[in-house]
């Protein structure tokens, strides 16, 4: 039987996704600790000086900022890590015509299969976050370099879209080990690579069903978070504070 | 040999000849009302098949390297590297193969337009070119389907695109609009193929009896076995009217669904919901546009053509051209209107970059093109009815509407919600592989235009059949009867 | 010219000519087919039946089945564990590939035979801990020497599977037919 | 069959065919023909598929936060910072995760080499992308390469052998210097370019003249209400910007208590003084006069005698001198005065100026007048490391000029060196590299393919940090003593070896007081007599019963630290009695511009060769792969240069050419430049790529001896060239650039 109702859309306040995120603006430093961990962590390839400056690079996260005002009153925006939002009600998944992106039923996440993707770029067109990349070519990863993939995450090749998974990898693998072990994955016990890695710990990654987990409580303590172009009825899961 | 190409030959001897001065200006003018005999008009199509001037071949030849090279070495090199090698990027991923696509299927437009919508209402001008305008449309398809194909980045697997049993339980997706496109455009090449197929088969008859050798062979398997028969023309008329009548909704909703492409899509300057009509007319605009300069080059290059084709035919079409320009005009004006009406800042923002970005130039072309010269221009009955001129114009039409979808989608990319991402779009290889879609549309037509009788004999027959002049005193007047 | 050839081709003869030329091309393709489903040659022709008839258990050999993503090749020393108190091995020729391999210290280059591509993430430990027995995908090794999948493994295979343990229970069923499960 | 279509061609012919009909129909073969091979020997803490975790030191800076690294089956997969080190606690900086773009970075060293100067290490090619390079191959054995070493110590006199050591790693530091001490060759000198535009000799001989004791001081920034940052870019590069910046996190932690406040002084907007609350684009030269009268405002709001310190200053004229508002000042007295834990940090380009010194004295001093000396938030000295008996600073600029001439006048015979590349690093005004001809045997211990080791006469290549053994010191950033282990997390990839083990033996082969310097029989044990004496200290992490327990601890935890708070409460009683100068520095050169070098953050000295740091966008421009000029764009309109034109900087020193980048939070007046790019070798991602902005730089010294990088004026012209730098950001949509709006 096949089920059209795949991407089903929920709307209204209700909606409670599953992994989340909460990033803290006035503790992002706008290092590119994230940015480096995610492409180590998802073997995302380096583009070269031409492609990077024409908007080709892979970064499946970036840093926004802009300026406020002009010298010498000119101030930098708060550092903005942008990436995948994993929204609720994402535009993307509609438009694809392969089911190459996809609603993760079981995880609330986005999906993007890389195998099933025949390359439209509908979804990065769709998607108002500007944060899917596209591999525009087979970017050379000369040897040895390539001996540092890691063997969690697919290689990807020419003609295929790819963005942030909430790092599913270690998701999988946590619900893997936590299941073996006969329990349930417990808040902290893994996180993604950019949390990971953030030295300022602006990016805190867990579950946002779980009122008690990290995540839950800093969003309540906060208590004015931002979630991006929510007026479009994605539903992101991404939570910004802007602080200061 | 009948040639027709001077006016004195034209009038066969003994015809007319008494006739009053109006009356002869009526048959000058009107094909309907100047009969030939059917033998030396059905000689005259085979003529304008058969006599190739060596001029043709080079000009195939020519356009048979560009489509080599532009179409198929370049797509095979940008399959082979990837899409790297064109000029799409973020937040551009769509580019000229897109504007392709819809200017492609823009140009089919014409042809179902004029044949079907033309003789659905019975518009005696269309006879002749009915069959140079549904070339098109085939042809128009054909290269529409290249250029997406082409955009695509695993082309390979173009198949996950169609329903077919798999034991993987994967269906394409019925929410795309991709999907939606795939189904409209296969649905409409299918129609328009057959469409384009019924009304030839009197003519493939009549081409296989006046043939011999391969081409005999070539028309006989074609031709269906169409003898001529009371019972097989009735068969043939109630099918075209069949497929008149059906095809017309098809041709709507397939620029309708391509202008889903971009109306369902959650951007601003896209999701608008006059996307539609504006679409399906920016389409019947260059279409028409298209099929004007065709005329004009047939006209002027292929024997026999003069008889056919005549200046007022490029009055009709010129009159329609106006009307539609002008309803282009409305719809322009009304997406506008309603984008910068509802105040979204980032359409807005869209807007601004539209009219006074680095695509500006492009932005106010495309309104001159597409309604200042057609207004200014057509307006003239002498001027649209000079080929020439015309051809002009059309050409200007096709590049102001090309520039529209160009504004509409790479242009338009460029900004989006996400200001850190705004990029500017050049394009690559988009720029051979668009000109080998060109070329391949042109080879095409000139290899039909030896294959295939360009007029519908039997059409323009029937219609001189139908057409008589009648005297009330002194007054003569065209009486038109009903044949079926 | 060309005509010339044609009618050459007409002739029985030629019509022989065409015949031979299909049936080549044919046969070139289906021994293509052929070609990729022949198990590769393995450095040791090892008979997995010989080591099931002896009483070890998959696990003996293929430990990380039960602990993580892949089985794994057992380590030489492994089999030099028990291959160095037999004496066969000093003398057989089927053994010398691991004899001296062990003895020179270069690693047998296996070719391994249950593969999936490298877009799909296995786990063999959720298999087992689903109870799953080996020989349900990698088929009855008693019967085989080196080993030979019994089925391909393809998506069809895996879903096959996935619905039926899953059944009516709809969270599993969810879980098991997601995307995300196996492609990331 | 002929002889010349035998049976094995058409088996290949076949082959051929067959394989392409199996690549058409979906199922190639060559996903299938892979080849495995198992373990000869599994280590007994590996399994099929499992990963391993191994602890280590990072070494991509000398700051030595630790590192977790997860291998699988031999190969290093993810650097994760190693949340038991008190240095970083799990977290890493961009550098640290890329490390492992050097491990396996296209382009090392693969063996020990022997070549003329000047030769490459590597191939050549157009394009660095597409074309394949390759390596030079190892023309030595290493038994040949260790007795060349003990050759030439043998060969020469003690006091002509010297060793350039790098800030890492420490324990090569320790073995050498044991080596020189009991041998009498020269003392090794260390130095590195992260700590020269730290001014690290600057900051210590400060601390020496108010407190009376050398030290490297520590500023609390996670525990302060306020922090006033003069020219430190504490966020990017400077001293240990992980924690650091873990210490910003901290000041800005909202949640748990006052949010506090950032105000930076600094010419250039860095990411530091992007996050500021305020920024005070200061005229350079002008910082210790604004820190003086900030100190003046601050004591004559809390009334009282002006201590002696600010007694001279006088606040009108420390506004009219820096550009900063009178009001302003007094505001930001007022925010310091009534914070209640203020901090003031001197540092980065503020000490590079000719009057380094006194800026840091007078920074230091605004400390002692907020008293916030040993108390949270404050200044303190940083914890020695566990075997440190005293803070050993790197070598001043002075030092090594001092250095280069010795090497300049046939002094210095033979040179080794390790874990720095002085011929691009050191400013090109000092001539190392004319310098190094005079030096008869120059022997490099590179692991990449730098700028030095092309310049030598034998590359012995060293272990990549991730493959080596060793300890490194925290120098500062964690109030713990900590000192930092490395061990091997993969086997070597490449046939190098530990510079430690070539120089254990080398000695051992050299005889005589080397042999019994160096009584070790490996690098191992070397680190382990240097180590186990800790195994018995109190509030240690851990403790061992043996030598071997706690060698192995010491590997699994990733080192060892003190449970306790290490850092010392500098004597500030006398600071503030002391007359501090305010005056302005002195800049050299005719130019109009100040010049500005700085340190990009994610390349530093020596990661431009690994590709996704040069991919990183750079925090505050987001450019990539490439060096810029900033510019505000006022200057760029007046003298009508736009985005990307390059233009040519003349400084006293030396000229060079860069594209600019508008950039509008910069003085009118100053341009700046990253440091991090400019490799004439390094590997194919570094090589000629952008320009080093330290050949613009003159022999110019503060009175701490460090070097006045900043104290420069500097002439540009255009070249009516254009070069398109690559930007993260789209200049459309952040600038307005080309919207048409303008």
């Amino acid at each position: 039987m096949i089920d059209l109702k795949v991407t089903e859309i929920k709307m209204g306040e209700e909606h409670v996704g599953k992994w989340g995120m909460v990033i803290d603006q006035d503790m992002c430093t706008g290092c590119q600790a994230c940015v480096a961990a995610c492409a180590m962590e998802n073997n995302i390839t380096f583009v070269g000086e031409k492609d990077s400056g024409y908007g080709r690079s892979m970064h499946w996260i970036r840093i926004e900022r802009f300026w406020q005002g002009e010298y010498p009153e000119i101030k930098m925006t708060p550092n903005q890590p942008m990436m995948c939002q994993q929204c609720g009600s994402a535009t993307c998944e509609p438009v694809c015509p392969a089911f190459a992106t996809v609603h993760s039923q079981a995880e609330q996440l986005n999906l993007q299969v890389y195998n099933r993707c025949v390359g439209t770029r509908y979804c990065a067109n769709n998607c108002p976050y500007q944060v899917r990349s596209f591999n525009w070519r087979d970017y050379k990863r000369p040897e040895p370099l390539a001996n540092q993939f890691n063997p969690d995450v697919t290689v990807r090749r020419r003609g295929v879209m790819e963005k942030c998974t909430f790092c599913i990898q270690r998701i999988h693998k946590a619900e893997d080990k936590a299941k073996s072990e006969g329990r349930e994955v417990v808040d902290g016990e893994f996180t993604t690579a950019c949390a990971q890695a953030c030295p300022a710990t602006a990016i805190t990654f867990g579950r946002v069903d779980d009122p008690e987990s990290l995540v839950s409580q800093l969003a309540r303590r906060h208590g004015h978070g931002v979630k991006h172009l929510e007026e479009l009825g994605t539903l992101p899961n991404v939570t910004y504070f802007k602080g200061g | 040999m009948t040639g027709y190409n001077k006016k004195e030959e034209k009038a066969p001897a003994g015809v007319h000849h008494h006739e009053s001065h109006g009356e002869e200006h009526l048959r000058e003018q009107h094909l309907m009302l100047d009969p030939l005999p059917r033998g030396q008009m059905n000689e005259m199509v085979m003529e304008s098949m058969h006599e190739t001037s060596w001029k043709f071949w080079v000009v195939f030849a020519i356009l048979s390297v560009i489509v080599a090279y532009g179409l198929f070495f370049s797509w095979g090199k940008m399959i082979a590297e990837g899409l790297g090698i064109a000029g799409v990027n973020r937040p551009s991923y769509w580019g000229i193969f897109l504007v392709n696509t819809v200017f492609w299927i823009g140009i089919s437009h014409a042809g179902t337009f004029i044949s079907a919508i033309l003789r659905v209402f019975r518009a005696e001008f269309r006879r002749p070119f009915t069959r140079a305008a549904e070339l098109m449309t085939t042809f128009g398809l054909v290269q529409a389907g290249f250029s997406i194909f082409m955009h695509m980045g695993r082309v390979w697997l173009f198949y996950w695109l169609l329903p077919y049993p798999n034991e993987r339980m994967l269906w394409p997706n019925l929410h795309s609009p991709l999907s939606w496109d795939l189904i409209a455009i296969t649905t409409y090449l299918l129609s328009s193929t057959m469409y384009l197929f019924l009304p030839l088969i009197p003519d493939l008859a009549m081409a296989r009896d006046r043939s011999t050798g391969w081409r005999k062979t070539f028309y006989k398997v074609l031709a269906l076995g169409f003898r001529g028969t009371e019972g097989e023309w009735a068969h043939l008329r109630n099918a075209m009217n069949i497929f008149a009548w059906a095809i017309i909704p098809v041709m709507f909703s397939v620029h309708t669904i391509v202008s889903w492409d971009f109306a369902a899509a959650t951007r601003p300057g896209w999701n608008s919901s006059i996307f539609g009509p504006y679409f399906v007319i920016g389409a019947l605009h260059s279409g028409m546009g298209a099929v004007i300069m065709v005329l004009a080059v047939v006209r002027g290059t292929m024997k026999n053509m003069k008889y056919f084709i005549r200046p007022e035919h490029f009055d009709a079409i010129g009159k329609l051209m106006l009307l539609i320009s002008m309803g282009w005009a409305y719809f322009f004006f009304n997406d506008y209107m309603v984008q910068w009406y509802g105040g979204d800042k980032w359409t807005h923002q869209l807007l601004h970059f539209h009219e006074e970005g680095p695509m500006g130039w492009m932005w106010l072309s495309m309104l001159v093109f597409n309604i200042v010269i057609p207004w200014a221009v057509l307006w003239n009955r002498k001027w649209r009815s000079t080929p020439w001129i015309v051809f002009i114009v059309g050409l200007l039409i096709n590049v102001g509407m090309w520039f529209e979808r160009y504004i509409i989608i790479p242009v338009s990319l460029s900004i989006n919600r996400m200001p850190f991402t705004w990029r500017l779009y050049h394009p690559g290889i988009e720029i051979p592989l668009g000109i080998g879609t060109l070329a391949f549309f042109i080879l095409l037509y000139m290899a039909a235009s030896r294959l295939i009788p360009l007029v519908p004999v039997w059409e323009v027959q029937e219609g001189q059949m139908a057409h008589e002049l009648k005297k009330f005193g002194r007054e003569t007047v065209v009486s038109v009867s009903e044949l079926e | 010219m060309i005509k010339k050839l044609f009618d050459w081709l007409r002739q029985p003869l030629g019509l022989i000519a065409v015949g031979i030329a299909f049936l080549a091309l044919f046969s070139l393709a289906a021994y293509g087919i052929h070609y990729t489903q022949q198990a590769p040659a393995q450095p040791v022709q090892f008979p997995h039946k010989t080591h099931v008839a002896f009483g070890i258990q998959c696990l003996y050999c293929h430990p990380g089945a039960a602990r993580g993503p892949a089985a794994g090749i057992p380590a030489e020393s492994k089999c030099w564990g028990c291959h160095n108190q037999i004496a066969k091995t000093q003398t057989s020729a089927l053994l010398a590939p691991l004899k001296d391999s062990v003895l020179s210290g270069t690693p047998l280059q296996w070719v391994p035979v249950a593969q999936v591509p490298d877009f799909v993430q296995f786990n063999h430990r959720a298999h087992i801990a689903a109870g799953q027995n080996c020989e349900n995908c990698h088929g009855d090794m008693s019967k085989v020497t080196v080993a030979e999948n019994p089925q391909i493994f393809n998506m069809g295979f895996c879903l096959n599977c996935h619905k039926k343990v899953a059944g009516d229970d709809h969270v599993k069923l969810v879980k098991l037919t997601d995307c995300g499960t196996c492609h990331y | 069959m002929s002889d010349k279509f035998s049976r094995r061609d058409f088996l290949k012919l076949a082959g051929v065919g067959a394989a392409t009909t199996a690549v058409l129909t979906g199922c190639g073969p060559a996903s299938r023909y892979v080849k495995r091979e198992p373990y000869l020997q599994m280590p007994e803490y590996n399994y099929n598929g499992l990963s391993t975790f191994y602890a280590t030191t990072c070494r991509e800076c000398a700051a030595g936060c630790g590192l977790v690294v997860r291998t699988m089956q031999g190969r290093a997969l993810k650097t994760e910072g190693n949340a038991n080190n008190p240095l970083n606690l799990g977290k890493t900086c961009a550098r640290g995760q890329a490390t492992l773009h050097g491990l396996y970075n296209p382009n090392r060293v693969r063996g020990p080499i022997k070549h003329s100067r000047g030769d490459r290490l590597y191939e050549t090619a157009a394009d660095p992308f597409n074309d394949d390079f390759n390596d030079s191959e190892a023309n030595m054995n290493w038994d040949d390469a260790t007795q060349a070493v003990a050759d030439v110590l043998k060969k020469y006199q003690p006091g002509e052998i010297a060793f350039l050591l790098g800030m890492a790693p420490d324990h090569l530091f320790d073995l050498v210097a044991d080596l020189a001490s009991a041998t009498g060759i020269n003392a090794p000198v260390r130095f590195g370019a992260l700590s020269m535009f730290e001014s690290r000799a600057t900051l210590s001989q400060a601390a020496e003249n108010l407190f009376g004791e050398s030290g490297l001081p520590f500023f609390d920034v996670g525990g302060a209400q306020a922090v006033f940052s003069f020219g430190a870019n504490f966020l990017e590069t400077w001293l240990s910007p992980v924690s650091y910046t873990r210490g910003y996190a901290g000041l800005r932690q909202a949640l748990t208590k006052m949010r506090g406040t950032l105000v930076q002084f600094e010419s250039r907007m860095s990411s530091t003084a992007g996050k500021a609350d305020e920024w005070l684009p200061i005229r350079p030269g002008t910082e210790a006069m604004v820190a003086l009268a900030i100190g003046r405002l601050v004591s004559e709001k809390r009334g009282g005698t002006i201590p002696r310190a600010f007694a001279d200053v006088e606040p009108a004229d420390a506004a009219a001198a820096s550009g900063i508002a009178l009001e302003t000042l007094e505001h930001l007295a007022e925010t310091f005065a009534s914070s209640g834990a203020p901090l003031a940090i001197p540092g980065g380009a503020a000490l590079g100026q000719s009057n380094g010194l006194a800026v840091a004295e007078a920074v230091l001093a605004l400390n002692a007048l907020a008293d916030n000396f040993g108390k949270p938030g404050g200044v303190f000295f940083s914890a020695l490391a566990p075997n440190q008996a005293s803070y050993q600073r790197p070598a001043s600029a002075r030092e090594m000029q001092e250095f280069v001439q010795k090497m300049a006048d046939g002094k210095i015979k033979a040179l080794f060196v390790h874990g720095v590349n002085p011929a691009f690093e050191l400013p090109a005004s000092l001539d190392f590299k004319n310098a190094l001809k005079n030096v008869e045997q120059v022997i490099s211990f590179a692991t990449f393919p730098d700028e030095t080791a092309v310049e030598a006469d034998y590359v012995f290549p060293d272990h990549h940090g991730l493959e080596s053994w060793g300890y490194q010191r925290v120098t500062t950033g964690s109030a713990q003593p900590v000192l930092s282990g490395a061990q091997p997390v993969v086997s070597p990839y490449y046939d190098t070896r530990a510079t430690a083990d070539v120089l254990i033996t080398a000695a051992q082969l050299a005889g005589g007081n080397f042999a019994s310097a160096l009584p070790f029989k490996d690098e191992v044990e070397f680190i382990k007599s240097k180590v186990s004496n800790l195994m018995g200290e109190a509030d240690g992490y851990f403790s061992a019963p043996d030598a071997d327990t706690f060698m192995a601890y010491f590997q699994q935890y990733g080192g060892w630290w003190k449970t306790s708070d290490g850092r010392s409460t500098p004597n500030s009683a006398e600071a503030l009695n002391r007359d501090l100068s305010g005056a302005e520095s002195e800049f050299t050169g005719a130019g109009e511009f100040f010049f500005i070098p700085f340190v990009s953050p994610t390349l530093a000295e020596a990661g431009a060769n690994k590709p996704w740091l040069q991919e990183l966008p750079d925090p505050t421009t987001t450019v990539m792969w490439n060096t810029w000029v900033e510019m505000n764009p006022a200057t760029a309109l007046e003298l009508g240069i736009e985005d990307d034109d390059v233009i040519r900087i003349t400084s006293d020193a030396g000229v060079l050419e860069a594209p600019v980048y508008r950039y509008p939070a910069i003085r009118p007046d100053t341009i700046a430049m990253p440091f991090g790019q400019g490799h004439t070798a390094y590997g194919r991602y570094a090589e000629n790529r952008g320009v080093n902005p330290v050949d613009l730089i003159g022999q110019h010294f503060n009175e701490a001896g460090d070097l006045a990088f900043a104290g420069m004026k500097v002439k540009i012209e255009k070249t009516g060239r254009k070069q398109l730098l690559s930007r993260l950001e789209s200049i459309m949509g952040v600038y307005g650039v080309g919207l048409g709006q303008e």
